[in-house]
């Protein structure tokens, strides 16, 4: 199990209920971290449409989960 | 050098397009984004900007360096608006200098085309019908 | 409607962007021609612009008609300077809004290249070294 | 013979000494008009060069000369 802390952003912020949340998890990367975080709040976005980001610099889907970090899903930008 | 800013404040256009003049600087591009009261056919009644901050800092400066290095520009600077914002208020701004205007021009449209796509800032929006979303738009074809 | 203007005291900019402020336009673009220290290799000590005014009026509106039609805009003007200018001073301003960027960039550089290459205004420059010109420069290519 | 209104800018006018003159000619036309006046005020800039006005609208090089009428004759603009 490996300690982390996930952020959330705008539509998927209003999904999850909260703006952050510490757990403890299991997944072999990042991308298994979304599948079961979608499973879990059923984000209506898929990994495809997102980017990912780990202690505030962007990362790979396929990077392992590492203690302590902070991981934030990024969905579709709008600004401007 | 921090040439990207996010604002919660409106942001103050004159200042910034002071720390761009320079004697050697002949052109000036600048573009920004107004809220407006309509968007894909819906009546608009307010919207608000989220931004994670830390990593949209990170990611508009590199913006603002890639356009340095691939124009023939002498500064550019680009301020994006978080929070509450009303219909017609300034959300983005984006200034260039250049000895010349080909290269004003097309630093300008990099940087906000470059910021729309790729700075974590979300815009929420507020209908006059009473429903209200976030925008996820598909990636641009 | 008079979108194309003379001006002999500075450019106020703010009240000009003001006038191109409506709720359907999302984008704004403009530019701006300031005065270098120098110009083609040669130290620029101040310079002057002349017009033939009654003509640059009618060819500057002219322009700016042709803008209106060209790109989906909501509005433009376009002021420019004439008599003493000193280095760094605003020479010509033009601005542009519209509902989407495209548009707004495009009419905004069709604007500055169509005054550069129709309006018969003319700059004098004085140079470090103590001569003077006329610049009448070649047509475009 | 046509009287006429001559206006000079830049170049043209520091090399005519004088922003404008009213002058009775004979030319066909403008084209003719301006090779007079080149003659007679040294101006460095052939007509393939300028274009030329008549009472503050462009006009042709081939137009006559039309009596009490303004006469510009452009050199190659530089604003902006």
């Amino acid at each position: 199990m490996t300690r982390v802390t996930v952020l959330y952003f705008a539509s998927l912020r209003d999904a999850a209920g909260v703006p952050s949340e510490t757990l403890d998890m299991d997944a072999a990367d990042l991308r298994a971290l979304y599948a079961s975080l979608q499973m879990r709040h059923g984000f209506a976005l898929p990994a495809g449409r997102l980017r990912v980001a780990v202690d505030g610099a962007f990362a790979r889907w396929e990077d392992g989960l590492r203690e302590g970090s902070e991981i934030a899903f990024i969905p579709p930008v709008s600004g401007g | 050098m921090t040439r990207f800013r996010l604002a919660e404040a409106p942001i103050e256009i004159a200042a910034l397009r002071a720390e761009l003049a320079c004697e050697q600087a002949g052109a000036y591009a600048s573009f920004e984004g107004w809220v407006r009261d309509h968007n894909a056919g819906r009546a608009v009644r307010g919207l608000h900007y989220e931004a994670y901050a830390a990593l949209a800092r990170s990611e508009g400066e590199r913006v603002l360096d890639e356009a340095m290095a691939k124009f023939a520009i002498a500064e550019a600077r680009c301020v994006h608006r978080i929070g509450e914002l009303a219909i017609g208020e300034l959300a983005v701004w984006v200034g260039v200098s250049a000895a010349h205007r080909d290269a004003a021009f097309a630093a300008c449209r990099f940087v906000i085309d470059e910021v729309k796509a790729r700075v974590p800032i979300w815009k929420h929006e507020r209908y006059v019908d009473g429903d209200a979303d976030w925008l996820h738009p598909p990636p641009a074809t």
